[in-house]
């Protein structure tokens, strides 16, 4: 199989130049291909540049099972200490708080540190749940990605960051397309690919790369090398991965996709500038809500968003207040 | 024993946990998704499964779950503010179905016909609330069951293109009973209200009605649909009596209490013959009793309630206090008594009674033969013909 | 004899306590007592409060309570009040009732007797009559709001203290036997209702039921003890108390809540009475304009 | 099984038999609730504690009547069979349920373990110093469920504040 | 096909002679279908004994107990049908799920018994102390409010029992919130 793999991967690689440089049609499958291979190649090489194994000590402070784990640097993850404490932990935990700030639950520590774990149920999910919302953007990209035909090419624009009180996420999406009014039977479609990419489980990996890497890998999308330069911080951009498909954030992002119960997606529809805005929303599997009242939050978020949305971040500092006083 | 048990169903259910959760994503993806609307239903099974006592059931579409509710667990997720608003809504919701039936709509009433000695009308669903007894105007003593219709709407009108009738004579009319809250219902249910504009029922039942007698789905039904002095037929399911004896069952005499007998005091006695030598089907048998459905014919009305929607109907009815009936026009008599009996049906409302045609009827509407309780006692006129 | 038996053992008054926050009554301040007067004692009974027939207080555990249904019986019950006047009376009241009757010579007919038994609730409420005519017992079961009746008037308003009174039958022949030409007896409505406390004589067994076992008040039980009960039915008599029944919290009956329903009915018939009246004087007036 | 008040007597059902017959039925729940009485919270067989409940909870009723009323102390008297508890029962418990109406018992059923074979309960006054046995709510406002509904009532609100404002224009 | 005739043939011969040996007494009786335990043979347990043996059927019974023994083996199928039909296997319960406080399995409509253990205990030993305070056996009228050490005691509990415990507060323990949840209900 890996010899079979070792054949087929150089000449994909090959054929993605040919036919780009050819000015042949690009797909999304063959630059998925193309972004995975480098991403992969950026990891291995990440992790081969820890030669030496160092053990740090990890405190676990929470209300429950606290403990003092051995660990190593620049490997284990928050998520490997969940695996030593119990199954639940590795299920509920959304994010880890390393010395109080959020951090990713398949991030490397790099050094001594206390630990904790932040569930939904939590008293102050604050940090969990916007995590769960920009994941949930970045699965609905990934739906946008691999759900259209080959003929038509898909380029991911831009995830904006909405509050979750607004009901929805969504994701401007370049289709190539004019005048498409997509049916319901579309609509569910999209959501049932979003629910099967939930059930396989996949993780949510991190990796930061140099900006030239990153402009590289996302040479094919013209929205997302304009992205890139924005999103440097500190002379390095932050990459994530879900299954196969790659998207650059700032995080952090939840641990799992099936931490998703409900996910459906609500309305697309033409943006001004010939764009299409895709709108979803989406609950935690922690959750319950009765089929009536989710069809009434299905149809608030069916509404179309559109005009200005500076007035977004104000809601959100609205709504953190008022948790605080409350 | 019962620790092990634990253990096991423990250990069962830990596999079956993981496998939930794993499938729980396929149910969702069903449940998330609107799927398309189905007109038919689903066929439940019947409560009954009894051999003997095994009857064509109306389908059982409501089936709540007692031991923990789609409400209580929707209030543990929501806080009391957030839970009371989604509640207040959902009245809310169901107020404006209601009036907005009540009120004239901008799409027309369907054309009504007159009645004809072929007519069917509908009946309605009521709910059996208890027994009173009453007086004729001539000191007989009655004893009457109460029957209230409670939010009776038409959901339904299949044609009769479409009805299984094979006359292709009868359209089906799909008639709700009791507005209840939605968390208890699934939503293939609910979605058969959405489309008739009115609020989700907790028994739905379907009426053989002939086409002229059609009504347009969303329509009230009240008690003022039966007036005093007709008869009708009451369907409903008998209360359960469990496994019983012949005595009870069939009404056997049973055996003397002495002289001898042993052990047959309430025992049916020989069931066989020498003859064939084997006991013959339908030979009467000690079995279960009761809860199978039962028409009791031919009550009459004695008054109506229009304020309560209560019907008196005379002696009594199949069922629980509690439960469910169906109320028909009488099919008794039908052949013999054809004339006085098409009279009769000609001068009911037809194909129901509508509130603004009919204007505000009295509250109470009384049998000619019923005694009032207003009026003065009775008096019994003496020989001589003078009162006394 | 066993079907009786098995009524006396069903009736509420005997396995039921009424609570009705008046279960405590020996010692409850007057002040709080409620409106249940047929559970009060004399010293309790607060005149400004409505006196309510026992036969409205529907029995416990009726196997599905409908308002809907209690309201309509009891809108009957106080339409049928409205034309006859029904009074307050007792077991152990002498009563005189009037009905008309279709083979009674002039279609009517009357009897006295005193009250041994009232039954039912709702519209189905009856009572019994009990007087010995002739050296003949007779007893009459009157449905209370049956329309044949036409007057039921109190000749002597007295209170047993047992809740029935049906031992008469096997209690010698004086303690039931009332004068037909029997004046009625004045009584002040301010005054508490006199308690009947004699101690009825039996005659001796056959019985009508073995009243050594049943705890009423009203029989002579030194009597019965010393003349009519053999070795036998007394060791018997002590196997059948029930001392820790008045303990068993589970069966009082608190009707405070139906009490209420029912005045709240009453209110509600009066109100509608009212506003009948005076709608038909408003049409008479326009019609004389 | 007893469900309700209601059913009990409905349908002639006799309450649960607890051994020894009817006085004997009486005279276990007395030792159970004398038992609540004094701890407070206790642990006993399921069918124990559901059928004391009803007693612990009536007799509340009575000691709300006051130590004076002779009706309430007989009763008192019978239930509860170490004598001291009757002032506690009186001057403690009465008062702090006085302003309440109804329930006074909490009941947990206990699972069946490899320890505990039986089908155990915790009965329980509230209001008892003891730590609380009821899972913490966990419905708090910030949960993801409870802000998206919120936002559909903000929506609602809004909605009706320019219906408001419309009303009094037209 | 001759010789399985043979074989019949051959072993009603037998049967006959000795049913014939039988009558005249000199061939023993078959054995009792019936298993009689605590004796292995009716005829050889007599052997050994002087005791003249007697005869009929009562004899047979006197001072052994019947009981009735399979007479055939009965097949794993049958068995496996018997034991294992699903109507007698344990039902998986389908009412779990994990407690929200301990994470520990708990099922639905009980406590978690985690849970309920450490309160259990911290119960145990509030009860015990309360006990101390009584010196004199009889119960006190007093309300009773439990101090740790890092609280404070509020205004309206000084009049109240205080309870002192010498550790800190629990995270798990909250107090009865009786009056709140009172009034929504």
């Amino acid at each position: 199989m890996s010899r079979l793999k070792s054949l087929i991967v150089p000449s994909v690689r090959c054929i993605v130049h040919r036919r780009y440089c050819s000015t042949e049609r690009v797909t999304n499958a063959l630059v998925t291909e193309y972004r995975n291979d480098i991403f992969e190649e950026e990891k291995r090489r990440q992790q081969g540049m820890v030669r030496r194994l160092e053990k740090i000590e990890v405190v676990h402070v929470g209300p429950n099972d606290p403990g003092t784990f051995i660990m190593n640097k620049n490997l284990s993850t928050p998520y490997h200490c969940a695996m030593h404490i119990s199954e639940t932990y590795t299920k509920y935990s959304v994010l880890a708080m390393v010395n109080g700030e959020p951090w990713d639950m398949w991030r490397p520590l790099t050094e001594d540190c206390e630990l904790s774990f932040v569930r939904f149920r939590d008293k102050h999910p604050e940090e969990a749940n916007k995590s769960y919302w920009r994941s949930c953007a970045l699965i609905l990209g990934a739906v946008m990605e691999t759900a259209f035909k080959d003929t038509i090419y898909v380029q991911l624009a831009r995830a904006l960051e909405l509050p979750i009180i607004k009901g929805m996420f969504v994701y401007d999406v370049d289709l190539g397309l004019k005048d498409w009014t997509p049916t319901n039977e579309n609509l569910r479609s999209l959501s049932l690919s979003a629910i099967t990419m939930k059930s396989k489980d996949l993780p949510f990996e991190r990796l930061e790369v140099d900006p030239s890497l990153a402009l590289r890998l996302f040479q094919h999308n013209e929205y997302k090398q304009r992205e890139v330069e924005e999103r440097v911080r500190g002379g390095r951009v932050t990459l994530y991965r879900m299954g196969k498909f790659i998207d650059i954030h700032d995080g952090p992002m939840m641990s799992k996709s099936s931490l998703v119960s409900m996910f459906t997606v609500a309305g697309i529809h033409e943006l001004p500038g010939g764009l299409y805005r895709v709108q979803a929303i989406s609950l935690p599997h922690d959750f319950y809500l009765h089929s009536s009242v989710w069809n009434k939050l299905v149809k608030r978020a069916s509404v179309p968003l559109v005009g200005d949305l500076s007035t977004a971040g104000v809601d959100e500092s609205w709504r953190e207040t008022k948790s605080s006083a409350a | 024993m019962a620790a092990s048990m634990l253990v096991r169903a423990v250990q069962n259910t830990r596999q079956t946990w993981s496998n939930c959760t794993r499938y729980a994503s396929l149910e969702n993806a069903q449940w998330t998704l609107c799927l398309p609307a189905v007109s038919t239903i689903l066929p439940c099974r019947t409560m009954t499964t009894r051999r003997r006592d095994r009857l064509p059931l109306p389908q059982r579409l409501y089936v709540p779950d007692r031991t923990r509710t789609d409400e209580d667990r929707q209030a543990e997720e929501l806080t009391p503010q957030n839970m009371a608003h989604i509640q207040e809504s959902y009245k809310e919701e169901e107020e404006s179905l209601t009036q907005a039936r009540l009120c004239p709509l901008k799409d027309e009433p369907w054309p009504r016909h007159a009645w004809t000695p072929e007519s069917r009308r509908t009946g309605v669903l009521a709910t059996k609330i208890g027994m009173m007894p009453m007086w004729t105007k001539t000191g007989h003593r009655l004893t009457v069951t109460l029957l209230q219709v409670q939010d009776c709407h038409v959901i339904r009108y299949i044609p009769v293109e479409d009805s299984d009738d094979p006359d292709k004579k009868q359209g089906m009319l799909t008639l709700g009973h009791r507005s209840c809250s939605p968390f208890y219902l699934s939503e293939e249910y609910l979605r058969m209200f959405e489309k008739a504009g009115i609020p989700p029922k907790r028994k739905i039942a379907e009426f053989k009605v002939s086409m002229d007698a059609a009504i347009k789905p969303g329509t009230p039904l009240y008690a003022a649909h039966f007036r005093p002095g007709q008869y009708v037929d009451v369907y409903g399911k008998t209360i359960d009596k469990g496994f019983q004896g012949v005595m009870k069952r069939h009404g056997f005499k049973g055996q003397p209490a002495s002289h001898g007998q042993t052990k047959t005091h309430r025992r049916p006695g020989a069931i066989g013959t020498a003859g064939h030598g084997r006991v013959l089907p339908g030979t009467k048998l000690p079995g279960p009793m009761g809860n199978v459905v039962r028409y009791t014919r031919g009550l009459k009305i004695w008054r109506v309630n229009t304020k309560h929607n209560i019907l008196y109907v005379n002696g009594q009815v199949p069922g629980h206090n509690d439960g469910w009936v169906k109320v028909y026009d009488s099919i008794l008599y039908k052949s013999k008594h054809r004339k006085r009996l098409e009279d009769h049906l000609g001068s009911l409302p037809f194909p129901t009674y509508f509130e603004e045609e009919e204007g505000e009827l009295e509250e109470d509407l009384y049998d000619d033969e019923l005694f009032r309780f207003d009026d003065p006692s009775i008096v019994f006129e003496t020989a001589e013909g003078k009162k006394k | 004899m066993a079907a009786f038996g098995r009524v006396l053992l069903r009736s509420r008054q005997n396995l039921c306590l009424r609570w009705s926050s008046s279960t405590v009554e020996a010692a409850k301040p007057a002040a709080a007592a409620s409106p249940d007067i047929t559970e009060l004692t004399q010293g309790q009974k607060n005149k400004t409060q409505r006196f309510i027939s026992p036969e409205f207080i529907i029995p416990r555990g009726m196997k599905a309570d409908f308002p809907t249904k209690n309201h309509m019986e009891r809108m009957d019950m106080l339409r049928r009040r409205s034309v006859i006047d029904i009074p307050e009376f007792y077991v152990g009241s002498i009563l005189s009732v009037l009905t008309a009757d279709p083979y009674a010579p002039g279609k009517y007919q009357q009897f006295v007797g005193i009250c041994i038994k009232r039954g039912g609730y709702g519209l189905g409420a009856t009572f019994t009559l009990r007087n010995i005519v002739n050296g003949q017992g007779i007893e009459i079961c009157y449905e209370l709001y049956n329309p044949t009746i036409h007057q039921v008037q109190v000749l002597k308003l007295q209170k047993s203290v047992d809740p029935h009174m049906v031992y008469l039958r096997d209690a010698l022949p004086e303690y039931s036997t009332i004068d037909f030409n029997l004046e009625p007896v004045q009584h002040n409505p301010e005054d508490p209702v006199p308690i009947l406390d004699t101690k009825v004589i039996l005659k001796p067994p056959p019985w009508y039921w073995r009243w050594e076992r049943v705890e009423l008040q009203g029989i002579n039980r030194e009597h019965m003890r010393e003349n009519h009960l053999s070795q036998k039915r007394l060791d018997k008599m002590d196997k059948h108390r029930k001392p820790w029944m008045e303990f068993d919290l589970m069966y009082e009956y608190d009707t405070t809540q139906v009490e209420q329903d029912v005045l709240k009915d009453m209110q509600y018939f009066e109100n509608a009475v009212r506003r009948k009246k005076e709608t038909a004087e408003k049409a008479d007036e326009e019609e004389k304009t | 099984m007893r469900l309700s008040l209601m059913l009990l007597i409905t349908h002639g059902k006799r309450q649960r038999k607890l051994g020894g017959g009817k006085p004997q039925r009486l005279n276990i729940l007395r030792r159970v609730v004398t038992g609540l009485v004094r701890h407070e919270r206790i642990e006993s067989t399921y069918a124990q504690c559901d059928e004391a409940k009803f007693y612990a909870e009536r007799l509340i009723d009575y000691a709300k009547l006051g130590n004076t009323n002779a009706g309430a102390m007989r009763i008192a008297d019978y239930w509860i069979t170490e004598k001291d508890l009757i002032p506690k029962l009186f001057e403690t418990l009465a008062p702090r349920f006085a302003e309440h109406d109804g329930r006074y018992c909490r009941l947990y059923r206990l699972p069946v373990t490899t320890q505990n074979t039986r089908d155990m309960a915790v009965l329980e006054y509230k209001g008892n110093p003891y730590p609380s046995l009821r899972p913490i709510p966990k419905n708090h406002p910030n949960s993801i469920a409870n802000i998206l509904v919120e936002g559909l009532r903000q929506d609602y609100e809004k909605k009706m504040e320019i219906d408001m404002k419309d009303q009094p224009a037209a | 096909m001759a010789t399985s005739l043979l074989r019949i043939f051959h072993a009603a011969f037998q049967n006959v002679e000795i049913r014939l040996l039988q009558a005249f007494g000199l061939h023993p009786p078959p054995g009792p279908a019936l298993a009689i335990p605590g004796c292995h043979h009716p005829l050889q347990g007599s052997q050994g004994s002087d005791m003249t043996e007697p005869s009929g059927l009562s004899s047979l019974l006197g001072g052994v107990f019947l009981m009735a023994a399979p007479k055939h083996r009965q097949s794993l199928e049958r068995r496996h049908k018997r034991q294992r039909h699903p109507d007698k296997l344990i039902k998986p319960k389908e009412n779990l799920f994990p407690c929200p406080e301990c994470g520990s399995m708990m099922q639905e409509g009980f406590l978690c018994i985690n849970c309920y253990q450490r309160i259990k205990y911290e119960t145990d030993i509030i009860r015990q102390k309360i006990k101390e305070t009584e010196t004199d056996g009889l119960a006190s009228t007093a309300e009773t409010v439990v101090r740790y050490a890092d609280e404070t005691i509020t205004e309206s509990d000084k009049s109240k029992r205080v309870i002192e415990m010498a550790r800190k507060k629990p995270h798990w323990f909250t107090k009865d919130m009786y009056d709140e949840h009172w009034k929504t209900s």
